[in-house]
């Protein structure tokens, strides 16, 4: 078979009903009708997958929760000498299969940023890793950038499949799915029925014209000594997040940033421990336990977010800029701080004084 | 509604007190000295005055499942420290009117005055309150999922 | 101030006391105080029916404030003390007890319409001011003293209405209808009321003993807010010398007589000629 | 808000130099978009803008960001531009000690209204591809790749401001166009909080969970409140004392906005930054607006309007009844 | 932390209802729990004695006591716990037996409570800190509030005792109401006679300080160091040099000024001295009577004044006194009887009140000792006097017993009696309340004695008569009707609090009852103590009582103030707010709500505002504590932490 299939738009919702049997599928949904706020989410029959508007927020979760609990304790005395005690600990694993229907390229390729940290080197991060391994992408070939995107300016673009299980194209009268993985091509061809010549030339040509859009007018990639000889310029980033109120939804809506902090919540005997997102945005996030704060103000923050993201990342990992190019950082910023101004202005100027 | 199917319906009942030591926590001891009978299901904090109370502990305490919240004082004009029941009458009173409109049931908090030596009427209170809480019955908590929810449109 | 409220004249108001109704609407008409009747009304119940049964007498008297609330009024003004307690009464019964009401006589009621004598209206609506403003003919040289009875102001959390025991709202408007108002310690004391049908005597005693006291002090007239008040006092004055072997001869006016005088208004008009005890004398200019 | 962005510059050219800086607009990064602005030297002031994209409300960095309390030794102000409704937060910063009356140079802007930015993309055809949106008198004209639209007003502005009460700033040195006629009056009830309130209690709960349920403890509410003071110290983030746990359930996101709420009893005046910026659509300042009219009802104070008063939660009265 | 957990039975009165052996057996459940037990009797000397083993056999940290309430024992146990080595404050009090085994018979209940409420002592111990306090220096001063014979008598109690005393008086002269009094009851002692010589004994002793004529402005500060602003009213003499010769009285020409001292019966001059007694003897002018205060013309004082002493243009002066500790001894004033409009009081001017009649009686009074009429100066021979007027009566909101009119009325009538041989005098009475020492002889000698008609029954009205009066009233114990023709009645006004009581409780920071009256700590065991450290009561301001009661209310506040001061420092409360620097946003709303002004902002170095508490200021009432946004506050042994850890084990 060609491993691809052929879904009308009407027979959709018949393909996710069949996978949520074999898989938890996501798919970007609307949450709120009044304020039109698109999340990922699981798909329940009835529930109606949106394809044509950008979700507001990433996929992150799915492989990266908000809130994840590592393991369960318990402290059990020892009834003979109630000062001594022993601890129970148990692990907590959530990582059936999944499948994301409906991301981005840019949403996928998130993802990749994710994988350099948690699976590459010395330690794997087991929680990442099993939820990574039982998860599949059918990833939409994207047809509705915005003056806020920018993915062809770090690399990729809006028919990227990197990272991708299988394509989803959008056609006349529905999509061509295509699987790209040997994990892929088998879901596919056991999901439907193949399209016809027709239609995967439709696909094709989708595809094609696609990879060829510029999202992104600029070339983003290859700053990473800029922000070192920019590092100690503080005009230079006092110019540039004056407005910033440090909320942090730049870091909370990324697909890329993986911050997080580790915590036991306890009552009683028991508790939990448990790592959740933080955001490099914040005070508290690098505050020391004496009181001290090596990065006190915005200035040091931002410039911490723009740097890892574009300098210390790629000097690290191979040139690889670890943002997507979304988009949702500028979108969703309550003073409409635009990231791709900050970094092209890293050179720009720099260069001016050279 | 996934907990409140989880809530036990035959779980006890069980009340936050908040008593501010000079009053209403000695009225609660005279009460308890004269044997005037009074339902158990009030767990007292004892506060020093009721102008310690912050409104969102009595939030957190409903939120955290108490099935009611009782705040008790000196009587206006009898605070020990002259003021601060002045103030928690503000807070308290601002606090109940705001519970209904977040979908609280603002029966679940009360705030009264009673003196050290009123233990009738601290009998009274604690039992009119039980009572109210019992018609209430348990504290369903808040729904952790929401499936469907009614829509609001301001435009 | 009022100036609309719904009028209850009560029973004696239409018969033996029909001078006070007289001077009352004749008095308001002058002030510019619309008095709105309520249709329909019935007795307030009076002694006897809360005798029998007190929500008898609640019902009664709250049906006449139950109409006057539907059409829009909630102050109700009544010349009489009596009938001003049973309104008063009700308002009582059914604020605490609506449902009750509802259910004697199926219409809603809850205690919320404000009764009032007409000496609370001259006094705290309109005022002493005003009216001695408005007053053209003022009693010169003329000592007239004012007899309250015990109704109009006592009990006094019930009548919450001037001092129970000293009160002046009536010392304050003949003063302002021109009129000296010599210390009348007996301004309270009890008339015997309706004593005067089954032992006459005791009424003799009790009055005589106002009207010697009113005399004592140099009065040339009563002042009277109570149609039985008025009743004791001016219609039994004659039997009270036979009893007592006295010659009193006060007129007993209606406070509303008095002030519709001072205003002005013609002496038929007020029903001046109906009282028992003339008063010519007091009308001649000293 | 019409285009004010010539006469504000005008303006502040002729005062510039008595100033050590202005807040004020400058537009973003599409035409739908507009970020605060420092004005530093005189050259940044034809940066400024001024009109219906002039969301933000700047009196928020005045507390959070410099230190607007005591008087500069030089004796030059700061200019903030504000509308009505983010004066009154600046009133509200007098209120508390947090901005020193005497450093601040006011620059007042009547508005009729700021746009939602959500409510143009549902509006027009192709929202991607905006060119420029522009306010006309109760007209909103917006240019697309494909043409020209015209709408009502009020279908494009924001919640807070088809409820304004106060479109003419409080406080200003200087007025910048004409007053504009309130839409609602001072006493009249809230039409959104009364939407709510028609539910019963049980929908009520519904409605506020699902609506809280969005809620990613961005903090961005909070950030954004210029009246949230203690930024890097709020309870929601220490740990001692713990309020909240890390959990991310209902529990501990209900708890969130009623300490954000509560914490703003009797100081919040309305000016919508909490909600506008919520990434997840929350109407956040729905719930502080319920508050507001129950301090309204009970003790008749309004925040933000007499620097002289004191918020009502830090002062009481003895004789209080009806309480 | 390593703690332990002691379930008292209390003998019955816990075990009765509540199952402490499975209290105690499910405490050991607990974190941090390593020893947990029930006793017979906690309090007792060998059940402290369990703890204090316990803690040095089990190392413990930190002891929870289920018991009675901490109102109760607190002190005891923190004390033990103290002994034993470990910080008083690291002990927590269930209250399992007033607010548990004492209102319900459910056991089960009971027990599930009682568990409860050791979690939440358990959870809030865990979350303690150890506390110290601090010690602050005493200043042995103290103020008397109230020169009357309860603060007289505290003052020179406490001036006996070595202590500096700083009196301050609102009127002229001190000596209170019972300067006004001729004679005294049971004893007929001259009232005079046995205060004056403690009168000039304050005025002598060199450490009084006496403010007459002056009131207490503001208060501050705390036990042992207070600050009182005292305002000396303008007299419009110097008191320095006035030698209350009395010159200016004799030629002052307004001679119609309004007699306080006298009740008004009788006029004073402009200028004056109350009384021939008065301390201090200084001239006065009376601003609303003086010519040339009102008119601008006159001056014959300033003319007349051997010392030069009068001061025209002397304005209010404000002074401030430090001391140690405060005792109030206020006073009272009498029912205005006016409110019975039956009585007329205030319109027949021979209806008078019964402190009118004792400055009638009084040979220094008005008439010289002679009983007159006020209105035509005959000497009455039928007097009336009516009991409980304003006292027990709902009506005019007096429920409570004056408790001193039965006996002064049985006084004046003796009085009477004796000065007028062949008068009648008639009591109306509701009940005779005489209890105490000598007190119901006395009545029975008015009655039996001296032949005073006593008639159960209140007077319903009174009015005139020619020149005479007339009372009606009843005879409850006959069932008739009285009517008595009297030339002068005589009003028993009861006792209420002073006007200024209530302002100036606010001052003090002290609570007063809904009449009120000065609440104290406790009404059996704590009588003139109030709850403010450091402030006493004596006398009538903390209800009514007669003058034995309130000259010995005058010496138990003084060996009050003497314990306290025995100590050259005091403890301070460590259970006070404090503030964490590195929270604190400097907003300054705690400094806004403390009524204390325990709280001031300071600027550190880098510019930043922080709030600051003044350990010593501080009362620990929490409301800055609730008032703080983001809790940099925290009130000690109160902290939020351990008040939410207290809600949150109720619903784990």
């Amino acid at each position: 078979m060609s491993g691809k299939i052929f879904v009308a738009h009407d027979a959709l919702s018949g393909l996710l009903d069949d996978l949520s049997k074999k898989f938890k599928v996501w798919i970007p949904q609307m949450m709120d009708q009044a304020s039109g706020h698109i999340a990922f989410g699981v798909y329940a029959p009835g529930k109606k997958p949106e394809l044509t508007r950008r979700s507001r927020l990433s996929p992150k979760k799915i492989l990266f929760p908000s809130m994840d609990t590592l393991f369960k304790f318990t402290y059990v005395k020892d009834p003979k000498d109630p000062v001594r005690y022993t601890i129970d600990l148990k692990e907590s694993f959530d990582n059936g299969p999944t499948l994301v229907f409906g991301a981005r390229p840019c949403d996928t390729r998130g993802f990749q940023t994710f994988d350099q940290v948690f699976l590459k080197g010395q330690y794997k991060d087991v929680y990442y890793e099993r939820r990574r391994q039982n998860t599949l992408f059918a990833t939409l070939v994207c047809q509705d950038s915005d003056t806020a995107c920018f993915c062809s300016s770090v690399g990729s673009g809006p028919a990227d499949m990197t990272g991708s299980d299988m394509a989803v194209i959008p056609i006349e009268g529905g999509y061509v799915i295509e699987g790209l993985t040997d994990a892929g091509r088998k879901l596919v061809e056991t999901s439907g029925s193949a399209p016809s010549p027709e239609q995967a030339a439709a696909a094709e040509q989708m595809k094609r014209n696609t990879a060829a859009l510029k999202i992104g007018e600029d070339d983003l990639t290859g700053y990473a000594d800029d922000l070192t000889r920019r590092f100690t310029d503080m005009d230079f980033w006092r110019e540039q997040v004056s407005p910033c109120i440090t909320c942090g939804v730049c870091t909370w809506v990324c697909p890329t940033c993986y911050c997080f902090s580790i915590t036991d919540e306890a009552s009683g005997m028991s508790g939990e421990r448990m790592r959740s997102w933080d955001s490099c945005m914040f005070y508290l996030y690098t505050l020391e336990a004496r009181g001290h704060n090596p990065r006190p103000t915005k200035m040091e923050r931002y410039r911490n977010r723009v740097g890892h993201k574009f300098s210390y990342f790629p000097k690290k990992y191979d040139g690889m800029v670890s943002c997507c190019g979304c988009g949702r950082c500028i979108r969703t910023c309550p003073v409409s701080i635009d990231i791709r101004k900050v970094v092209k202005e890293l050179k720009e100027t720099a260069d001016d004084r050279a | 509604m996934s907990s409140k199917s989880d809530a036990k319906q035959e779980r006890e009942i069980k009340i936050v007190g908040f008593l501010c030591n000079w009053c209403s926590y000695g009225g609660a001891d005279t009460a308890g000295v004269c044997r005037f009978r009074q339902p158990t299901d009030l767990r007292i904090i004892r506060i020093p005055c009721t102008g310690r109370i912050d409104p969102l502990m009595i939030v957190k305490s409903l939120i955290q499942g108490a099935d009611g919240v009782l705040v008790s004082g000196c009587h206006p004009n009898d605070c020990h420290y002259a003021v601060g029941n002045f103030y928690a009458r503000r807070r308290m009173e601002v606090l109940k009117r705001f519970l209904p409109y977040m979908g609280f049931q603002s029966d679940r908090f009360r705030y009264t005055w009673v003196s050290a030596s009123e233990g009738q009427i601290w009998q009274q209170v604690v039992t009119d309150f039980s009572e109210t809480i019992h018609r209430l019955g348990p504290n369903p908590g808040l729904h952790q999922t929401v499936d469907s929810a009614p829509a609001v449109s301001w435009f | 101030m009022l100036k609309r409220v719904a009028y209850y004249p009560g029973c004696s108001c239409e018969g033996m006391a029909i001078e006070y109704d007289q001077s009352v609407r004749a008095l308001c008409y002058v002030l510019g105080i619309e008095l709105v009747g309520i249709p329909d009304w019935n007795c307030c119940g009076s002694t006897p029916s809360h005798s029998y049964d007190p929500l008898l007498g609640a019902a009664l008297a709250g049906r006449n404030l139950a109409i006057a609330r539907s059409q829009g009024l909630d102050v109700v003004m009544t010349p009489c003390p009596s009938c001003l307690k049973a309104l008063k009464t009700a308002n009582q019964v059914f604020r605490e007890r609506p449902s009750e009401f509802l259910d004697v006589l199926g219409m809603p009621f809850s205690g919320d319409v404000r009764a009032i004598s007409v000496l609370q209206l001259l006094y705290e609506e309109i005022g002493p001011n005003l009216i001695q403003k408005a007053v053209k003919f003022p009693f010169k040289n003329k000592k007239i003293v004012p007899y309250y009875g015990c109704l109009l102001t006592r009990p006094p959390a019930f009548a919450q209405f001037d001092d129970p025991e000293n009160p002046v709202s009536m010392d304050r408007l003949i003063e302002a209808a021109g009129a000296a108002v010599p210390d009348f310690p007996h301004k309270t004391e009890c008339c015997g009321a309706a004593l005067g049908i089954t032992q006459r005597d005791v009424v003799m005693r009790l009055t005589g003993r106002i009207l010697d006291m009113a005399r004592a002090v140099g009065a040339d007239a009563l002042a009277v807010a109570c149609p039985l008040c008025q009743q004791n006092l001016d219609l039994r004055q004659d039997q009270v010398n036979r009893a007592l072997k006295e010659n009193f001869n006060l007129p007993v006016l209606y406070i509303t007589q008095i002030i519709g005088c001072a205003l002005g208004i013609d002496r038929k008009t007020l029903g001046i000629e109906k009282l028992a005890v003339k008063t010519d004398a007091l009308f001649q200019s000293a | 808000m019409d285009d004010k962005t010539n006469a504000l510059r005008e303006h502040v050219k002729g005062i510039f130099s008595n100033l050590e800086l202005v807040l004020g607009w400058e537009p973003g990064y599409d035409p739908l978009h507009t970020r605060p602005f420092y004005v530093r030297t005189e050259s940044d002031i034809d940066r400024l803008t001024a009109n219906c994209l002039s969301f933000q409300n700047l009196t928020r960095y005045l507390a959070k960001s410099m230190n607007a309390v005591d008087p500069a030794a030089d004796g030059r102000k700061i200019g903030v531009c504000v509308k009505g409704c983010d004066s009154r937060s600046l009133v509200a910063l007098i209120q508390e000690k947090f901005v020193s009356r005497d450093r601040v140079y006011v620059i007042g802007l009547p508005c009729r209204g700021t746009l939602d930015a959500r409510r143009i993309r549902a509006l027009v055809p192709d929202p991607a591809r905006i060119r420029s949106v522009n306010a006309e008198g109760d007209e909103l004209v917006v240019e697309t790749d494909r043409g020209i639209s015209r709408f009502a007003l009020d279908r494009a502005i924001a919640r807070k401001c088809l409820q304004c009460r106060y479109p003419n700033p409080v406080i200003h040195d200087v007025l910048i166009g004409d007053p504009v006629t309130p839409r609602l009056k001072i006493d009249a009830e809230n039409p959104s909080v009364a939407a709510v309130e028609a539910l019963s209690l049980e929908d009520r709960l519904l409605f506020w969970e699902n609506q809280l349920d969005r809620c990613i403890r961005c903090f961005a509410c909070r950030n954004a409140c210029p009246l949230c003071v203690c930024q890097n110290h709020c309870i929601m983030e220490t740990r001692m004392p713990k309020w909240i746990t890390q959990y991310r359930n209902m529990n501990e996101k209900f708890m969130f906005h009623m300490i954000h709420a509560l914490h703003l009893a009797g100081r919040c005046t309305e000016c919508g930054e909490c909600e506008r910026v919520c990434p997840v659509g929350i109407p956040v300042a729905l719930i502080k607006e319920k508050i507001n009219a129950i301090i309204y009802e009970m003790l008749d104070y309004e925040s933000g309007i007499d620097p002289e008063a004191v918020p009502p939660l830090l002062t009481f009265s003895p004789k209080e009844t009806g309480i | 932390m390593r703690i332990g957990v002691f379930i008292c039975q209390c003998g019955t009165n816990i075990a009765g209802t509540v199952d402490t052996r499975a209290v105690a057996k499910k405490a050991m459940e607990f974190p941090d729990v390593v020893f947990a037990v029930d006793y017979m009797y906690t309090c007792s000397e060998p059940g402290q004695k369990e703890i204090q083993d316990a803690i040095s056999s089990h190392r413990l940290q930190g002891v929870v006591v289920a018991a009675c309430s901490p109102r109760m024992h607190e002190p005891t146990f923190r004390r033990a716990v103290k002994k034993a080595g470990i910080n008083p404050y690291m002990f927590e009090q269930a209250n399992i037996r007033e607010h548990c085994s004492w209102i319900g018979t459910d056991r089960e209940a009971n027990t599930r409570k009682a568990i409860d409420m050791v979690r939440m002592s358990v959870e809030k111990l865990r979350r303690n800190q150890a506390l110290f306090s601090t010690q602050v220096a005493v200043n042995k001063r103290v103020l008397v509030i109230g020169g009357g014979v309860a603060g007289i008598q505290a003052a020179l109690d406490c001036s006996d005792g070595g202590l500096e005393v700083v009196m301050v008086e609102r009127e002229p002269s001190i000596g209170g109401k019972m300067a006004k009094l001729d004679k005294t009851f049971p004893t007929i002692d001259c009232s005079s006679c046995i205060l004056g010589p403690k009168m000039v004994d304050v005025a002598q002793k060199e450490n009084i300080r006496l403010y007459a004529y002056s009131e207490v402005e503001a208060i501050s500060g705390y036990i042992g160091n207070f600050k009182v602003d005292i305002r000396k009213k303008a007299t419009y003499v110097d008191w320095n040099a006035c030698t209350g010769c009395g010159e200016c009285t004799q030629k002052c020409p307004s001679k119609k000024a309004f007699d306080h001292f006298n009740e008004g019966l009788g006029a004073t001059t402009a200028i004056n001295i109350p009384f021939p007694q008065a301390i201090p003897k200084k001239a006065r002018i009376d601003s609303d009577y003086c010519r040339y205060l009102t008119g601008g013309k006159c001056r014959v004082c300033e003319k007349i004044c051997p010392v030069k002493a009068i001061r025209f243009d002397m304005k209010d002066e404000i002074v401030t006194e430090e001391v140690g500790a405060i005792i109030v001894a206020s006073g009272y004033d009498l029912f205005d009887a006016r409110v019975y409009g039956e009585y007329g009081g205030g319109r027949y001017p021979d209806v008078i009140s019964a402190m009118q009649y004792e400055r009638i009686l009084s040979a220094s009074g008005p008439y010289g000792g002679h009983i007159r009429r006020p209105s035509d100066g005959r000497e009455p021979k039928e007097i009336v006097f009516i009991s409980c007027v304003g006292s027990r009566d709902i009506s005019v909101d007096r429920p409570y017993c004056s408790g001193i009119c039965c006996m002064y009325i049985a006084k004046q009538a003796i009085m009477t009696r004796d000065h007028i041989p062949d008068s009648n005098c008639y009591v109306s009475y509701m009940d005779i309340r005489a209890p105490g020492k000598g007190y119901d002889e006395f009545i029975r000698r008015a009655q039996e004695e001296y032949g005073v008609k006593y008639i159960r029954g209140r007077v319903g009205r009174i009015y005139p008569r020619g020149d005479r009066l007339v009372v009606q009233g009843a005879d409850t114990l006959l069932g008739v009707q009285v009517e008595i023709e009297a030339d002068l009645v005589v009003l028993a006004t009861g006792v209420e609090c002073s006007a200024g009581a209530r302002p100036l409780a606010e001052k003090l920071r002290i609570s007063y009852d809904q009449h009120g009256f000065y609440m104290e700590s406790h009404p059996k065991l704590r009588p003139v103590e109030t709850n403010t450290a450091g402030v006493f009561l004596a006398g009538v301001c903390q209800g009514p009582k007669d003058i034995p009661a309130s000259v010995g209310q005058g010496s138990a506040a003084a060996s009050k103030v003497q314990a306290l001061f025995s100590r050259d420092t005091i403890e301070t409360d460590p259970q006070v707010a404090h503030v964490n620097e590195n929270m604190c946003i400097g907003c300054g709303k705690c400094e806004q709500v403390c009524p204390f002004g325990a709280i001031r902002m300071k600027t550190l170095r880098d510019g930043s505002r922080k709030s600051e508490v003044l350990e010593t200021v501080c009362q620990g009432c929490g409301l800055c504590n609730a008032t703080c946004p983001n809790k940099a506050i925290q009130l000690r042994h109160s902290t939020d932490d351990q008040i939410l850890a207290e809600i949150n084990t109720l619903f784990d």
